[in-house]
Order: C-alpha cells, then structure tokens, then sequence
C-alpha cells in the first residue's frame, strides 16, 4: 500500500509526489519506474496506469519520490490528490541504468521531465566526477532540480530555452558547447527522444559510452502487451519492450525517432 | 417469511463452491472436451505468454491461458505509439508483433511445459493458407489444448476486408482448420459486423468446438494538438470496460441461437462483469486489457467470483450459464 | 526559432476567432445551406425540445437545435428502467416516447419561435411510409431548418432488421424523403454495422444533404444480482465517453469517400471532443450524453473550443476540418 | 460551489453528507433532491450524477445534508470522499411536498432510505400533529433517524424487518396496524415501490389524501431525457417525469409496480 505524504508543485505545472510505502518487492534502483494508478477505486477512468521514473528513493524512511509534470487528464487527476490519499501502484518496474563505476568522468545530460530520473542516478553514482547539463523552457522549470543537484555537488550547468541562463538554448546545445574541450567516459541522458538521438550521435562519433532512456507510450509495463516495442539496431535481433528490456538502453541499442 | 427459511438453511461455505465449466467439443464426446477449473481464460495479447505474470501468481490458478496472435511468418508490428488510452479503455494498434509460427513451436511452446492449465494458441492469417499452414504445424502439438482461430484479420489477397465480416470467409477457414486440426478449435469473432450471429452460426456450421466473442472494436483517436492520429498505425481495436455492454449484448443475442458454448469477452474488469457475461449465455470468460491494469487480476477475480456464488448461495457456477434469458 | 517568431507575429484575440460552419446543401446554393454561427448541435433525444435547458443557458448560443425524435402515431416509449449507466457510458432504451408528429407540429414548433438558431426535426418510422407522411407534414413548416432523419428503428414490416442496417433501404427512404420535402435533409445512421460508408454513400447518391454519425451502439446490462436485464426492454442503445473512439473513427473513415458534410457525434464531453471530430472530417458536431450530466455543457464547450483555436492560432475553426487526413 | 463538510458512516453502510455551498438559485423544499457527480473532475466514470432526496437544509450555515446508502459504485466512491473535497452539484431539483397546511392529522411512512426526505419535511410541516412510522432493516439502520426525528418531537413508531421493535416487519405492517384506531387525514410516504403502492391502496381505500415520493433511476435528473417516465394512471394524460413533474406524486397520480 502507498500513501501520499506530499505532492506540491514545485514549478509551473511541475509536482513533487512523495509516496510511503509499506514495502516493496526489491529497492528501487536508478532508471528504474513505478506505474501509478490515479483513478478512485473503482472508477475505471482513467483506465491505464501512469509511469513515472524514480527521482528519489529513501529505504530508511520508506520513501519513494516522483517529479512530474501536469499534460493531460492523468497528471491533471494525480495533481489535485490530497496527502493521505492511497494509491495503487505497481513497481520498481524496467531496466535501471548500470552504474559501471569504473568509468571516472561522466556526464549526465537531461531534458525536460527526463531530468528527473538522473537525480537519483547522479545521488547512486560512485563517481563525484560528475558533469549535469540541464535543460528546460526556462529558469522555473529549473530551479527545483538545480537546488538538488546542487545539493550533491556535482557540476551543473543549465540551459534555458525561453530565457538566458548559461546559453538560451537546450541541454545538448549546452552539452555540446562544453563537449569540445571535455570529452566524458561515459554519459547518461535522458529527455525527448531527439534530444537523446543527438546525444547518441554524437557520443558514438567521439567513441564515448552511455546509457539513456527513453519515454514510450506504455500499456501494460510489465511486458505483456508489446505496447512499448522498441524496433533495435541490430539486425538479427528482435524488438525490445521499453517496460522490460528499457527504459534504459545503451547507445545504439535501440532506434531513435531523431 | 422466505428471509427466514433462507437463515435456517445450512449454508454453503467457500471450499464447497464448484467453480469448473466444460467447455464442450462438437463431437460431444467426453475426452474431446475443454474442462476448465474456472471459467477465466487470458486473452490473446494481453498476458503476453505467460510468464510475465509469474511475478504476481501462479497463472494454473485460471482456467486456460491463451498465447500472443501467431503469423506464418514473423512479425515486427506496428510502429509505435501503438497504444491510446480513452475513456474507460484502450486503443491498441500492436500489429501481431510475433516471432512466427516456427519460432513459437520452437521457443515459446517449450517455455509452458510447467503449466497444467490448459493452453491455446491464438492464429492469425491474410490469407485462408495462412490458417492452413498453422493449423498443420500445430496439429498434434502435445503442448497445446487448442487453437483459438483470430478471424479479425484483413485478407490481404481478397482486397483487404476482414475474414470475420464475412460469413462465408468464416464458414471456410475453419472448414479448413477443422479438416487438419483435431484439437479444440475456438473461432474468434470480430464485432465489428451488422449481426455477429451470422458469423457464430457459420463457425458453429463449419465445425468449431466454440465461439470466442468479441476482439476488439474498430476505433481511432486523434491526437488534437498534433493534429494526427494519435496511433502510428491510424486506426486500431478498443477493449476495456468501455465495450462490455456492446461485448455481452452480442453474447446475449448469440446464446439462444447456437449450440456450441461462447467464450466471452471484452471489458471484464471484475467477478461481476464474468458474472454478467455468463449469465448472458457464456461458458467461459476471457480477461484481456485487465491484466494490463492489474497484473493480479486473476486470483482478485476468482475471489470475487466465489463471494458472488456464496452471496446467492451458488454451489455450481455453470448452473448460471444464460440464466438471464 | 520557430518560438521567437510565434511570439512576435500578432496574436489573435479572442473575438476575432470565427467559429462558423456551413453546411452545405445537395444542390449547392447558397440559400440551400445550412449556417451554423458553431458546430454545436444538439443530439435528439438529449436536450428535451430546448426549454429544460433555459434555466442554464440561452440555446440560441448553439450552432443549432435537434428535437426529441418523433413519430406518425404517439409513443408511450418502454417500460422503465429505461436507463442503464456503464463504465463512461449510458445504455437507453427510452423507446421514442412522444406525442407524435401532429401534436409536434401544434404543440412543439409553436415553442420554439422564440429560438433564432436553426431547428431541425428528428423523424423515426417504422416502415418506409412512416418516413413519407412526416416527410409530407414538416414540408413547408417555418419553423424548421430541416429533419434528421433517424434510421435505427426497426423496419417492422420488413422482419424487424433495422433501416439503417441496410444501402438500398438508406437509398429508398432517402430518396422518397427528398422527393417530398424540400428542407435541409440529414440522414443519421447507425453505427451497428460491418461497413458505415456504404450507407453514407447510399444516402448522399440518394440526396441527403449531410449525413450525422453515430447514433448509439446495440449493447446492454445485466443486473447481476437480480439475474436478468438490468433494462426492461433487454437492449439498448450505449452513448457517451465510451463509444467515441468509434465514432471518431467512422467519421474518419467516411470524410474521404463523400462530398456532402458530416455531422459528427458520440461522446463528446468537451471542445477537445469536438476539435477532435472536425480534424477527423465533421463539419458539425452533436452533442448529446453530455447534456444531461452538464446542462450547461453547451456554453462551455464554445469557450473551450476557443482556447483551443487561441492556442493554435486558429482563426477560422471551419479550417480544420478534415485537418487530421 | 459546494464543498463537503462532514461525510460520516451512522449506520451499517449508511452516510450522512453534509455540503457547504455557495449559492443555490433557491433554497431546496422538503421532496426535492440534489443531482451529485461524485467522480474525479476530468473522468469519464462514473458518467452520470447520483439523486438524493434533502435530509436536512439550514439557509443560515448554507447547509445541505443527506443520507444516503452504500449500494454500488457512486454511492461507494462517495463514501470515500473526505471533508474539504469540492462536489460538482445540481440543485435542488424535482418538485416537493406540498405541505398542506390545513391537514391536522398527518402521517408519514418511511420505509429503508425512503426515510430521508421524510425528516426535512416533517421539519417544515406547520402540524406538530404528526405521527411517523419508519421501518428497516434492523435497530442499527433506523437508530440516527429516529435520534433525529425524536428531535422533532413527533410521535414515533418504528419496525424491523430482522429483529422485534414495535413490530417484527416492515414499515407498512406497523403503520397498518395502527391505521384502523387512527385514520390520519393526510399521508406522506416515501420508500419501496411496493411499499408505496400498498400505502396507496390502503390510504385511497379509506378516502385519505397523500403524496408520495419515487425513485426511478434518472439520466438527467432536469427533464430532458425522458429515462424516469411515469405512466400516469388518468387515461388522458402523458406520462410524468419523475424529475420535474416527480419525484412527489399525489397518490393515484402515476403507476406503481406492486
Ligand atoms: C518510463 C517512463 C518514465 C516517465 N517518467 C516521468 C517522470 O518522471 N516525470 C514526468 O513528468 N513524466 C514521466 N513520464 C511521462 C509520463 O508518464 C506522462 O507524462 C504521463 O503518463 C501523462 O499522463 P496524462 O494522463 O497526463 O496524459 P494523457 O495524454 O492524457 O495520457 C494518455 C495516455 O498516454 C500516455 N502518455 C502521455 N504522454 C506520455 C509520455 N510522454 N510518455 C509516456 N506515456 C505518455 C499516458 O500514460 C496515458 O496512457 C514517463 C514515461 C515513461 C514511459
Ligand atoms: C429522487 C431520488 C432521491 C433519492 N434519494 C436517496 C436518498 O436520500 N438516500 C439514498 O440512499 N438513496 C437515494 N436515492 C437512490 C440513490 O440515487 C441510489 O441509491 C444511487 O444512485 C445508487 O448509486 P450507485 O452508483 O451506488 O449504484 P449503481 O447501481 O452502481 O448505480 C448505477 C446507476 O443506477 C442508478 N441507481 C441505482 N440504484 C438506484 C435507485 N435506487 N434509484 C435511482 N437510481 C438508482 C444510479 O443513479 C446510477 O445511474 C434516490 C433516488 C432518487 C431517484
Ligand atoms: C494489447 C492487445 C493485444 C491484443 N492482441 C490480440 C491478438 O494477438 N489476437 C487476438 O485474437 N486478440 C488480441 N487482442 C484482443 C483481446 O484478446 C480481446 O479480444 C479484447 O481486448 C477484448 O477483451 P478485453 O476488453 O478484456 O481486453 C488484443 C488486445 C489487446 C488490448
Ligand atoms: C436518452 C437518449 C435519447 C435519444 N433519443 C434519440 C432520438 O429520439 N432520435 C435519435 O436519432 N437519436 C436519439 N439518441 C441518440 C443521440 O442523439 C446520439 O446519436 C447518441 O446518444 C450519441 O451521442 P452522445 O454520445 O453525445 O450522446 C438518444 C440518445 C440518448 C442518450
Ligand atoms: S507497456 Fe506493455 S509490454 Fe511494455
Ligand atoms: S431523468 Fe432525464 S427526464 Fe428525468
């Protein structure tokens, strides 16, 4: 059983969901999502669960947080939920980044809502030789994450695409600006999915090795319905379900809509 | 008072209730008979082929389990978005995404050995010689309890209409199946049709051992601000509570008019909803987008069924098939 | 950037946003067409003959005005329940009640001269001549804009199959309808059928001015705990959230095939739901459920709608239509 | 506007619902019912709204109360909304008891919920002349009501289908058993049809006058749909919708399954 404890915006139309939890199947990890059901009980509309991806995870206190944004009738319903409120909600579900903890500089590039899961990736990282570059419409959408990542001491860099902050531009402009005299070992990202085709393209071209995720329209999230299909580079191998094989993927695992 | 003569009375407890159905074969003969525990069967699809659900219950615990839509050949699927929420269901475009008839037999097929439900497998095909070929591939097939013939198709040679619009298309593929497959054979109907009985009465007419209705209806959704639809594939089938009343009408109105039982479909959500569909005449009960929502949907459903049979003092389910006529 | 340009060029206001449609006649000149100043019309059967909705708003506000269907001879309609709710759905099977088609022509009409939106008649029969003596009694009358006419009745001379299941019979009422009356003629047609554009087709080759798609879907509820059909009449007709995607499909599907203008509805809740329908090719949009769990859905819509065009910049919402093809 | 100020269990199943609102475009009658939507704002599910008859208005505190019973999906999910939630509410609606005033001896039958309008209405009646007989299930299900009526200072006779209070039965046997030593002048009567209908029977067999008070499962609840049709008894007349001509009926008006 989950219950909400907060759930406050913390940028315009962006929410802080922070859920206890009685117990889990195994802790989160990085990469990872739940699947959270917002509909009353017994009301079948909404009907599907809404996947969110972890951005904090607390085992001494129980407690599993979320970051997201208001864009339909879900997260519009998910928003006006009261503290104390049980949810439904299923997971640590998918994939987790792999932590590869010998690689020493890594980069975290994250767009948008996809900023979300890095924090926690960044917070489970060994490596404090962490490079975050963010990215978002402008500074309020920001300024949440940046207080957080500030918090972990990491080096942060923020791009706005409505306002001057660093640049006036996204993350992977701001990425690339920086990449020249700055190649990482290893990046993780995360963001709309041409963003993460950018990153990826570039990356290979500079040999450098990394992880993302990727954000599909999901049924199930389990793995039964084939909703989440990702089509692979590979030619003999077979499609990959983003619920399962993902939402984290290597570079050039999967195919991107650039 | 006959509330009184009902408290006096010895009451039926939950490890009395009989929650077993009998599907039977046309032949009428006993061995030829799907004999389920209970009436859930998984819909093709939906529980992908089965193992997915290991995480959340032992899936012997339903009544037979249906596998993933198998081609001749394999199959890549739709480009996504193949799925589009509405309200009160789903619109799905998967694009029978499958690594083929030879594959299945091969991989997939030896992955059920541990389960001691029945199994059926779900074929589909664009040409009548696409059933043939898999029904002979199929025959025999220890593994298999049955092949559950998905007619919702479009005949890619015949200028792309769907076999299950068509009667006679009906009629003939599972006269074909029939000739080849000695299993229990289900005909699965599209309800995308002006009088579904029309394609039962055919199925039942050609041979099959059971009716599955419905697949999903014929349904889009455009995505407003894009301006496009929202699904890559355009159009794609709904399922979810939304179609149950279309889904149980259909089962009500075939019922009386067929002899062989009707596995029935679409939107179940709860006990009730199989409740509901039997009584409308079906023997035995699919749950497709469900377990999409509730992975544990199965057990949760079997203990509301057997609460409703305690409520009304029901020691044998099947005495409810079509008892709303 | 694309941003910086959007926001330098001039932005629209909202009183300069033009939500009028036509829809066009048959014969294609302008005094035969039907100025709608929105797409809003409401769905007969939904919406009374107008004055209930007074108390909530003014209905002149709307695109036009759909009476309660009626018929030659007065309907008690059914027995009662006469309504069943399902997920995101209603069932009705009100069975036509009114109080026919003179007392219409007395009683009714005479109410609406205060109306300045377009009124149109929703005509039901049963049987090919029914169709006829509406047709010859509305001829003429002032107060109408036009009928719609409903063809999901059952054709009880003709072994009780529905009119609208069936081109020739859409072609034949059709046909006599135009020769008699000279209005603006909408054909509705039922959704509960293997291919809809085969009676939209019928009924524009045989005149119809615009067709109106979907009425409600054949579907029904069983009352579990009583063991029998939850409405007195068995069947009815489901409506609201729940069928949309159907209907927006049928709309899309139908947009490309036919000249004459589409009325679209089933389930629309909001100006999304409308925007949605125009992109899949409505000109008009029906609103019905949605009256009778917001009276005042109508008024709201409209301003929804002209969120939606502020948004996208829209100037004139008759651009969209058809937008999502 | 009407915001949810107390929404408490006081029987087996049974809640008391007490609204704040705004503004109401008049202040509801005894017999008159409010139309509520107790699904999330943005779900489709459950569609339609839910009637309830007024148990108590206070004009002062802009109050509205009801009672209502846990018998499926609205009503459930109702019961789990908490104090503070905001209700999209329709009303008041229907048309109400007349109150009669000239009538000295007044009688009200209330059978299971139809005993929810009847204690508004003996509020408002002039005559403290009034004897009210209320029946259930059992002791639990009439116990708030009958603290309620006591209240009132009316007399009050109550029943029990499960267990011995006055009577072991049904509203209507305790009401039938005083009726010969005690003819009223007027009856007022809500409850089972079947009830109704043999209160009208009674009642018009021994020239009282009365009115009773329906429920029909509505679409609308405003008139336009035509799902609550009565078919009235006079041969004349059109059938009456339970929502605007209904739900009160004077006896004899409309047909009643018995
Ligand atoms: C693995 C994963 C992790 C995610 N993590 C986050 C996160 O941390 N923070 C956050 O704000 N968002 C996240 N998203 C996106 C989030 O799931 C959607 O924004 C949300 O489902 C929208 O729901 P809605 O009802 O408001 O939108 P609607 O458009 O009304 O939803 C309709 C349907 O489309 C699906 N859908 C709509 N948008 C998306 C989308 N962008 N991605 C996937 N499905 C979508 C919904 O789940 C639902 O099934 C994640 C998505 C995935 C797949
Ligand atoms: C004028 C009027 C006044 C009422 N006043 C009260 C009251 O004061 N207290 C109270 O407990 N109940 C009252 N009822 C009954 C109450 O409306 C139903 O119990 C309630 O709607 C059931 O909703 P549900 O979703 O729990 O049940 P479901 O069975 O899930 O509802 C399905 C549909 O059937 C309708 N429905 C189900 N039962 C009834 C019923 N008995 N009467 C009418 N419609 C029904 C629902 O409104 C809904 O549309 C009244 C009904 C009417 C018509
Ligand atoms: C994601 C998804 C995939 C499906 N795939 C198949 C399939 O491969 N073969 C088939 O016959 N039906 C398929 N169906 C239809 C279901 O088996 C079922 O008939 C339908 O969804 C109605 O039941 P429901 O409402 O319980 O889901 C699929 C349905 C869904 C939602
Ligand atoms: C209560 C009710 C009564 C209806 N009566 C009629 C009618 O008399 N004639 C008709 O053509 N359609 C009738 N309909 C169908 C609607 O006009 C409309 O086609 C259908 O409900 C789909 O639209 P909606 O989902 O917006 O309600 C009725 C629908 C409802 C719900
Ligand atoms: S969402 Fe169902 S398989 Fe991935
Ligand atoms: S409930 Fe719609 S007219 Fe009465």
């Amino acid at each position: 059983m989950f219950k909400i404890i907060a759930n406050r915006e913390v940028g315009p139309g962006i929410f802080q969901l922070v859920l206890n939890y009685d117990q889990l199947p195994q802790n989160p990890k990085p990469g990872q999502f739940f699947n959270i059901k917002v509909s009353q009980p017994g009301s079948d509309d909404p009907l599907l669960r809404r996947p969110f991806s972890i951005f904090d995870f607390d085992a001494a206190e129980k407690k599993v947080e979320f970051i997201y944004r208001v864009v339909g009738k879900g997260t519009k319903i998910l928003s006006e939920l009261e503290a104390e409120t049980e949810l439904d909600v299923l997971g640590p579900l998918g994939t987790p980044f792999s932590l590869n903890e010998n690689k020493g500089n890594v980069h975290l590039i994250g767009g948008g809502m996809g900023i979300a899961p890095l924090y926690y990736l960044s917070k489970k990282l060994k490596s404090r030789n962490q490079k975050v570059y963010l990215g978002a419409a402008n500074q309020a959408e920001l300024e949440f994450f940046a207080e957080k990542f500030k918090g972990l001491g990491v080096e942060l860099h923020l791009a706005a695409m409505e306002e001057k902050l660093e640049i006036k531009g996204s993350a992977l402009v701001l990425w690339l600006n920086y990449l020249e005299k700055n190649i990482p070992d290893y990046v993780y990202t995360c963001g709309p999915e041409k963003m993460l085709a950018a990153v990826e393209k570039e990356a290979l071209k500079n040999n450098i090795g990394g992880q993302l995720s990727v954000e599909k329209r999901m049924g199930c999230g389990i793995g039964v319905c084939l909703s989440c299909s990702c089509e692979t580079k590979a030619e003999d191998e077979s499609n990959k379900r983003a619920c399962v094989e993902g939402p984290v993927f290597g570079l050039g695992e999967v195919v991107l809509s650039a | 008072m006959p509330e009184n003569s009902i408290e006096t009375k010895q009451k039926l407890t939950k490890s009395e209730l009989n929650l077993s159905v009998v599907m039977k074969s046309q032949q009428q003969t006993e061995e030829k008979n799907l004999n389920l525990k209970n009436p859930l069967i998984t819909a093709s699809g939906t529980c992908g082929n089965g193992k997915e659900l290991a995480d959340f219950y032992d899936i012997n615990q339903l009544g037979a389990f249906t596998t993933k839509g198998i081609t001749v050949e394999a199959q890549p699927g739709n480009k996504t978005p193949r799925i589009a929420e509405t309200s009160a269901g789903i619109i799905n475009s998967i694009g029978l995404e499958n690594p083929g008839v030879e594959s299945f037999i091969e991989e997939i097929l030896p992955e059920t050995k541990n389960y001691t439900l029945p199994i059926l497998a779900n074929i589909s095909g664009y040409s009548e010689q696409d059933f043939i070929n898999m029904a002979e591939k199929l025959e025999g097939r220890a593994e298999l309890a049955g092949v559950e013939v998905n007619l919702s198709c479009p005949n890619i040679k015949g200028g792309g209409m769907v076999f299950g619009t068509d009667p006679e298309k009906v009629f003939e593929i599972t006269k074909k199946v029939r000739e080849i497959y000695s299993g229990y054979i289900i005909v699965k109907l599209t309800p995308n049709i002006t009088d579904i009985t029309k394609t039962a009465l055919a199925a039942e007419e050609a041979g099959a051992d059971a009716v599955a209705m419905i697949n999903t209806l014929s349904a889009m959704k455009i995505d407003i601000e894009r301006q496009q639809p929202l699904l890559a594939n355009t159009f794609g089938g709904l399922s979810g509570p939304a179609v149950r009343p279309v889904a149980v009408k259909m089962v009500y109105q075939t019922y009386k008019k067929l002899e062989i039982p009707i596995l029935g479909l679409g939107g179940v959500q709860s006990g009730s909803d199989v409740i509901e569909f039997m009584l409308a005449g079906a023997t035995a009960v699919g749950i497709g987008t469900v377990n999409m929502i509730d992975p544990a949907a199965g057990p949760r459903i079997i203990e509301e069924i057997k609460e409703y049979m305690l409520r009304h003092q029901i020691k044998n389910l099947s005495s409810i098939i079509g008892a709303a006529h």
